[in-house]
């Protein structure tokens, strides 16, 4: 048997965790760095992973098979096609900027306060969270995903609830109240997707008896496997309601907004570019393939509902006086477009979408982190506490200038890529949906120009006169995200040629072809 | 030689590169860095246009495919470069006028701290605009479409402490993303009509779409895609509808006025139309809709520039209206393309040159933009008028002179169209020719003859009110002192005089132009309803009568401080002709109540279900709660109930 | 006579035993119930032994028999420590398990 | 009677025998739940337990017959007496409800689950009565053993382990730790003294002259009697025996007597006297 790499991967950080928060309290700065050695040693097993996945093989590799509890064909059965690939290595490159943009984050208080933060949790929950998101990432049995799809959420919750931002314009207590609020709401909602999807992991059982992944998907495609039309929507709607609520897709988007309006910046950037990816992945990974004919009866529906997502959060972002919020708007309306790509199913919609996730997460990261920085020196979120930075931090503004072209889809920048084609891919099949879409384009530009404008051109406000400029850590954590939305906006190849195969498998799983262009139609 | 291509980007690109990165000890070099890199760029354009020139019309194409942009199933985007005569045009444009202005700008933001960085902003502006033209297929073309975009959000905005600016900056991006926005969806119905969106393959195919009968309604989708290009082109170009952020963008320095928003930038729309002209042609329905936007836009950006007392945002409006002159030849057809770029180029030459000349008078003039406190300046900036002058004539169309030659051509293809449509754009182009003369012989006298009007009444402080001290040292509240420009400023207004007097005859005699461009735009002659020599003849007298009429209102009266009342007409083309009123009672306000009620709505409405199902649960909990009185023994009632339940349940269940 | 008479008599005594758990307040009271109620099951188990002729049910009741006298071990000394904090034997004065 | 039948019914001694004792337990179950004193109750329920062991013999349970009798009746309803010894009289004992509707929901719930309960085994089809004849063919006992220590080992050897923890675990529970020294005497006498209440010690039961025991109560010079006197456990308990009225009556008596007597020999006197007169 060879070396178990995609187990490895995962429980690193898990190992990595454990020992982090076992770092005696008084070593907070070795506990730490831990962490970052651990992160880093799970983005190098990640590059492994990468190296060794062969794009052009077979459709899931570095298989691991283990019987797990046999009386109900539940297996550890891990697996990666190229999106899956993607997205470890999406989350094992966030996480360690995660880690060094947080260095501070969960460092006691100034003495007389009250509260309590456990430093080596921050970290340990952090790499927690890592290690989940990456095994369901790579489970291929249905069972094991669901598992670790809704354990993620306790480290979440205590990272969203237990540490916030250092200053707080409404004092400690409101902050402390805004925050529970925050962690109880996204920890209900998911709660509930998770244990309606519940309900449909059963009923997926009662129908296939058994929970891999592989076996019922080629059952379904060969025809062994034939489930009455009703049955395949509902389990369908039980495993897309806990995905959407997760990705987070409009009306169920309101968690997401206070979840990352409270957190701290990296736990913002975690929610929105590492967790919430699972959910979007998975709609590609269990709805398409468990559900073919489902998906393709519920398209219309999703297609809307992304289509709102994306105005209105659009409209929202426009809305919003608070950085952060206005970023998890902003990301509600990028969701859209990544759902959208999903389910208009044609080979650029989703190639897109999975593009979309990772550059997604980039330059998200780049915006909030150093919107993060921006709020630390300050100590408000409030857009109108801001005015004339550029002046006196101008590395800080080109750096959040460039993370804001970055989440507005300039060209030459990595998100334009993606939704490029997640417009062309949709645009080719539903013209009108793809022409409203476009809209967004105009109100991303809004958003993100008018956050620039407020807070940092303008005259110099008094408040920010004496803001420092990024730091060298600040800066290790920002330039290389900047570096790769360059790169991966000029020569996305190295990705899509990973993704493309997979894709290409998704969609012959719901017996879809692209349509084809009009001239070699009349030909 | 075709690598070459790939050099003429990058130099730029790299300029801008380390000069962003750099960090402040490039400080003192950077400006001499952007320009070796712009003039690099143009050396390589000279050296790609004698290999050109050396072979025969047909073959001067040059391809180079790059690398695989974007690989996907079914879509694929390449990274490649044609250079064909069309490109070469702009290329030479682009990087000559460019290094100019680079030059120039030494000079001009001398005093400017932020001097490297403006020069970074200017080379990410060459290499975009270069990326735009050389580009072939439509999507790289998009990336230098928005490159530039964000290089001129970036400059105007340069002043970035003046809120105006920044505002200005906004503006701009914005209105060009709803171009933008045209561009992407005429893009998608390419690739979903063609399945490609390379040049080459979709102008074959629609030709072949075109002259084959089995696909119907293939019009149809030729004239969506025209229109949504015509957006685009409207957006990039500041035509009707999308003109409103050209006289905001005045806000920047004076040099990216004269390079983006005059000779080159602006001019994409045309480019873009006249690159697409095998749709266009194809496509009758949407050409007109082009002629019909570009005769509009040409009256509309003179009637603004009649009433500004800017002299930048006159300049601007004038920009306008000659780009609506490109924008009807393009709508034109193929007897249009050709005169359309004859009369870009040539455009390129004077308005740069008015725009640096009317930098020179501002830095002269301590920043003063006011024209109705200049006045009699001729006497102290000699060259500054002589070139001015000289820009001012060919822009009338004084025979002779550069813009004689293509805005005529322009008149009379606008007239050989035929039938009504080309009385009407014959006519509103002759019209448009009467008023530029108006406007800018306005200009001239304001600037240059006259009373002396910044000594009788000492500079009070700009249109803006500074905050920043930086514009405070350089004097904005001494009485200012018009002297003439330093010669590196001077020498590339010189350069740019020669251009607008000789570049006109040099294109149009023996239509060298023409013949140049026909394998790429195609040409035919076309035939006005009048003799040639009528449309002539009948242009240079309305230009004459446009100089009458200023004459008589601005030569020999005098010409008041403060801006009299005017008419109905004049304050409405005062304000842009109410165009930025109605998007702030339409877009703005109506945007920001949406956004509100939206935020509200969702406050409210969306969370607030979620809230209420919350508390509702809480409140029957809170009933609920009261079973639970912590007696062991209540609780033991409750299991013990529980089991009879599930008994008789049981019980039940056998019965049925 | 049947002997499922057996049977009625052991739902009857551990009928008697659940009511008593629910209404007496004296914890011993109440764990000498919970007594009778486990002996009322012992004495189906052996009658279910009976009918069907083999011994298991018997091995039932003696594991049952068991797991009771662990059961009042533990029970009884909880009883006794929880009279010595609170001086009271009342199940009904341990009422905090409420929210 | 055929063969068939006979495994359907059984003997009628076995019948009379279940009729009587049957009887007697539900009779002793019902008096473990009613009777006021938890004593009376745990000796009603070792009397049910008895007839059980009968029934467990009778059902050919022989090894769980005699298992119920020294073990249920005679350690376990033991270690309950201790800990009724133990604990005491206390309020709990009064039958008094105190949660409202408790007594009717308690009772609702067992009549119906009874009638339930009874209704269920007369729905099943209990038809087949095999007997024990043949598993209890090479004894009981034997029986019994094969099963455990070759199927049920398992089980067998946790309920080892559960003992072993029951009786650590009560061994703990019970067991506590001496935090403190305890006080000697002196230390006790001075608390006293600074506390100010009872300097002296406690006064001793009993009537002098007339009763010794402890529960009885000592007098107070009027006569009351006096609570200080009896130990705590009897007075919750309530087994106080007073004496105090006894005692009055024994001197009205005695005072009666007295002028008797006084009155006669006044008279005697005043007869003596007049005698002597």
């Amino acid at each position: 048997m060879s070396f178990p790499l995609l187990t490895a991967t995962a429980v690193l950080p898990a190992l990595g965790a454990i020992a982090t928060a076992a770092v005696p309290a008084a070593k907070r700065t070795a506990a730490k760095w831990l962490a970052l050695v651990v992160s880093l040693a799970t983005l190098a097993l990640a590059v492994t992973v990468l190296v060794r996945f062969d794009p052009d093989g077979a459709r899931y590799q570095l298989t691991e098979s283990h019987a797990w509890i046999p009386e109900f064909g539940v297996r550890y059965e891990l697996g990666v096609d190229g999106i899956a690939v993607a997205l470890i290595a999406l989350t094992a490159v966030l996480i360690p900027f995660i880690i060094l943009a947080g260095w501070h984050d969960a460092d006691p208080l100034e003495t007389g306060s009250k509260r309590w933060r456990p430093t080596q949790g921050f970290f340990a929950l952090i790499l927690a969270v890592e290690a989940m998101v990456i095994i369901s990432f790579e489970a291929t049995d249905v069972f094991l995903f669901y598992i670790f799809f809704e354990a993620m959420l306790i480290p979440m919750y205590f990272l969203i609830g237990g540490f916030g931002d250092r200053a707080h314009e409404h004092g400690e207590e409101t902050a402390a109240t805004q925050r529970s609020y925050a962690a109880v709401k996204f920890l209900l909602y998911n709660l509930v997707g998770g244990l309606i999807m519940l309900a449909a992991v059963i009923g997926l059982y009662v129908v296939a008896g058994n929970f891999s992944l592989t076996e019922i998907a080629e059952a379904r495609a060969n025809g062994s496997l034939n489930m009455a039309t009703s049955t395949e929507r509902w389990l369908f709607l039980g495993f897309f309601f806990a995905f959407a609520v997760k990705a987070p897709l409009w009306p169920l988007h309101t968690w997401l907004p206070n979840a990352m309006g409270e957190a701290t910046a990296p736990v913002a950037v975690l929610i929105t570019a590492v967790v919430d990816k699972v959910g979007t992945f998975a709609m590609l990974r269990f709805c398409l393939q468990l559900f073919p004919e489902a998906s393709k009866w519920a398209t219309p529906a999703i297609l809307v509902l992304a289509l709102i997502s994306i105005i209105y959060g659009a409209l929202l972002a426009v809305g919003q006086r608070d950085i952060k919020r206005l970023v998890a708007y902003a990301s509600i309306s990028h969701f859209g477009f990544i759902i959208m790509g999903i389910f208009a199913m044609t080979s650029q919609g989703q190639s897109g979408a999975t593009l979309y996730m990772v550059n997604h997460g980039i330059s998200t990261a780049a915006l909030m982190l150093v919107a993060g920085f921006l709020i630390s020196r300050r100590g408000s979120r409030l857009i109108a506490d801001y005015g004339g930075v550029q002046k006196v931090a101008p590395v800080l503004a080109g750096t959040f200038l460039i993370g804001g072209l970055a989440t507005l889809s300039l060209p030459g920048l990595a998100p334009f890529v993606s939704e490029f084609l997640v417009l062309v891919g949709t645009f080719s099949r539903y013209p009108v949906v793809g022409i409203i879409a476009t809209f967004g384009i105009v109100l991303a530009a809004l958003y993100t120009l008018v956050l620039y404008q407020r807070t940092m051109t303008g005259p110099v406000k008094a408040e920010v006169k004496h803001m420092p400029d990024l730091r060298v850590r600040e800066l290790v954590v920002v330039a290389p995200l900047v570096v790769l939305l360059i790169f991966l906006g000029v020569y996305p190849k190295p990705v899509t040629d990973i993704v493309n195969p997979a894709v290409k498998q998704t969609m012959s799983d719901v017996h879809k072809k692209d349509p084809q262009p009009e001239v070699e139609a009349a030909k | 030689m075709e690598n070459l291509i790939a050099l003429l980007v990058a130099a730029p690109l790299l300029g801008a590169a380390v000069l962003l990165c750099g960090g402040r000890r490039l400080d003192a070099v950077g400006h001499w860095i952007g320009t070796a890199l712009a003039a690099v760029s143009f050396v390589l354009g000279v050296v790609l246009f004698a290999d050109m020139l050396g072979k025969s019309p047909e073959n001067r194409t040059l391809m180079q495919h790059l690398f695989s942009w974007i690989p996907v199933e079914g879509f694929q985007a390449n990274v490649g470069f044609q250079l064909d005569q069309l490109s070469m045009t702009f290329v030479l444009l682009i990087t000559g006028v460019g290094s100019l202005i680079h030059l120039y700008s030494i000079g001009y933001m001398e005093h400017d701290e932020r001097r490297r960085r403006f020069f970074g902003y200017l080379n990410l502006f060459l290499a975009a605009m270069l990326l735009l033209v050389v580009a072939d297929n439509y999507l790289l073309l998009y990336v230098g479409w928005e490159g530039v975009g964000l290089a001129s959000y970036l400059l105007i905005g340069f002043w970035q402490h003046k809120p105006s600016a920044a505002t200005a900056a906004k503006k701009a991006f914005l209105v060009n993303r709803v171009g933008d926005m045209g561009l992407s969806i005429a893009i998608m119905l390419m690739f979903t009509t063609f399945g490609t969106f390379a040049f080459g393959p979709v102008f074959q195919a629609t030709g072949a779409l075109t002259s084959g009968a089995d696909a119907p309604g293939s019009e149809g989708k030729l004239t969506a895609i025209g229109l949504m290009l015509l957006l685009a082109a409207c957006g990039k170009s500041a035509q009707v509808p999308l003109q409103s952020w050209l006289g905001d963008a005045m806000e920047g320095p004076t040099p990216v006025s004269a390079l983006i928003h005059a000779a080159t930038m602006v001019t994409a729309g045309v480019y873009l139309i006249v690159r697409s002209g095998d749709i266009f042609n194809a496509a009758p329905d949407a050409q007109l809709a082009v002629t019909v936007v570009g005769a509009v836009t040409l009256l509309f950006g003179a009637i603004v520039g009649c009433a500004k007392d800017d002299i930048k945002k006159a300049l601007a409006g004038s920009t306008m209206s000659q780009i609506g002159y490109m924008v009807l030849a393009a709508g034109l057809g193929p007897i249009g393309y050709a005169f359309a770029i004859m009369h870009l180029v040539t455009h390129g030459f004077f308005k740069a040159g008015l725009f640096l000349g009317a930098g020179s008078v501002m830095h002269g003039m301590n920043d003063e933009v006011d024209m109705r406190k200049y006045g009699g300046l001729r006497k102290y900036m000699p060259i500054t008028f002589v070139t001015f002058g000289l820009g001012y004539l060919a822009i009338i169309g004084f025979p002779g002179l550069s813009g004689f030659f293509s805005k005529d051509k322009i008149i009379e293809a606008a007239f050989a169209k035929g039938g009504a449509e080309g009385w009407i754009l014959g006519g509103a182009a002759l019209l448009g020719a009467a008023i530029t003369a108006f406007y800018m012989t306005r200009v001239m006298l304001m600037t240059f003859f006259g009373e002396e009007r910044w000594r009788h009444a000492p500079t009070p402080s700009p249109a803006e009110p500074s905050v920043e001290p930086a514009a405070e040292t350089r004097g904005a509240h001494a009485e200012p002192h018009p002297h003439e420009s330093p010669k590196v400023m001077t020498i590339p207004m010189i350069v740019l005089a020669v251009g607008s007097v000789f570049a006109g005859a040099f294109f149009g005699i023996g239509e060298r132009f023409v013949k140049w461009l026909e394998p790429v735009t195609g040409f035919e002659h076309g035939h006005p309803p009048v003799s040639a020599l009528t449309v002539t003849l009948s242009t240079v007298a309305v230009m004459v009568v446009g100089v009458g009429f200023a004459y008589a209102q601005y030569g020999r009266r005098p010409v008041p401080v403060v801006a009299p009342r005017g008419s109905l007409l004049t304050r409405a083309a005062r304000r842009d002709l109410l165009q930025d009123d109605f998007n702030h009672v339409v877009l703005v306000r109506g945007g920001e109540h949406l956004t509100r009620s939206l935020v509200y709505v969702d406050h409210t409405l969306v969370d607030g279900v979620v809230n209420g199902t919350a508390a509702t649960m809480g409140g029957l909990s809170g009933r609920l709660r009261r079973l639970q009185n912590g007696f062991a023994r209540s609780y033991a009632v409750s299991m013990f109930g529980g089991a009879a339940v599930l008994i008789a349940a049981t019980l039940l269940m056998r019965a049925v | 006579m049947n002997p499922v008479n057996y049977l009625y008599l052991a739902a009857l005594l551990f009928t008697i035993g659940a009511t008593g758990v629910l209404i007496r307040r004296n914890a011993i009271v109440v764990f000498m119930c919970v007594e009778l109620m486990l002996n009322a099951c012992n004495l189906a188990f052996v009658a279910f032994s009976r009918m069907h002729g083999n011994l298991d049910g018997q091995i039932i009741a003696f594991f049952t028999m068991v797991v009771a006298a662990a059961e009042v071990v533990v029970g009884l000394a909880i009883i006794v420590s929880v009279f010595r904090a609170r001086h009271s034997a009342s199940v009904d004065d341990a009422s905090l398990m409420k929210l | 009677m055929t063969a068939q039948l006979a495994a359907y019914t059984t003997s009628t001694g076995e019948a009379f025998q279940f009729w009587v004792l049957g009887t007697i337990a539900v009779i002793g179950a019902l008096c473990t739940v009613f009777m006021k004193k938890a004593v009376h109750s745990a000796l009603c329920l070792a009397g049910t337990m008895i007839v059980l062991a009968v029934f467990y013999l009778a059902n050919g349970a022989y090894f769980l017959g005699i298992v119920q009798i020294v073990v249920y009746t005679g350690a376990i309803m033991m270690l309950f007496l201790f800990v009724v010894m133990l604990v005491g009289v206390t309020a709990a004992d009064s039958l008094k409800e105190t949660i409202k509707g408790q007594r009717w929901l308690a009772l609702l719930c067992g009549l119906g689950f009874g009638i339930l309960l009874t209704a269920g085994i007369g729905n099943a089809s209990l038809k087949e009565f095999n007997g024990l004849g043949q598993a209890n063919a090479n004894g009981n006992v034997q029986g019994l053993a094969a099963l455990i220590f070759t199927k049920y080992v398992f089980a067998f050897e946790l309920t080892g382990a559960l003992l072993i923890t029951a009786a650590v675990g009560a061994m703990v529970l019970t067991h506590r730790e001496r935090t403190e020294r305890a006080k000697t005497q002196r230390e006790l006498a001075e608390q006293r003294v600074r506390e100010g209440k009872h300097v002296p010690p406690l006064p001793a039961p009993g009537v002098y002259a007339r009763h010794n025991a402890v529960d009885i109560a000592g007098l107070l010079p009027d006569g009351t009697p006096s609570e200080l006197t009896v130990s705590k456990t009897l007075r919750d308990r309530g087994q106080i025996r007073d004496v105090s009225t006894e005692a009055l009556n024994d001197l009205k008596a005695l005072e009666q007597r007295a002028e008797d007597r006084l009155e006669r020999s006044n008279s005697g006197g005043s007869n003596s006297g007049e005698a002597s007169k």
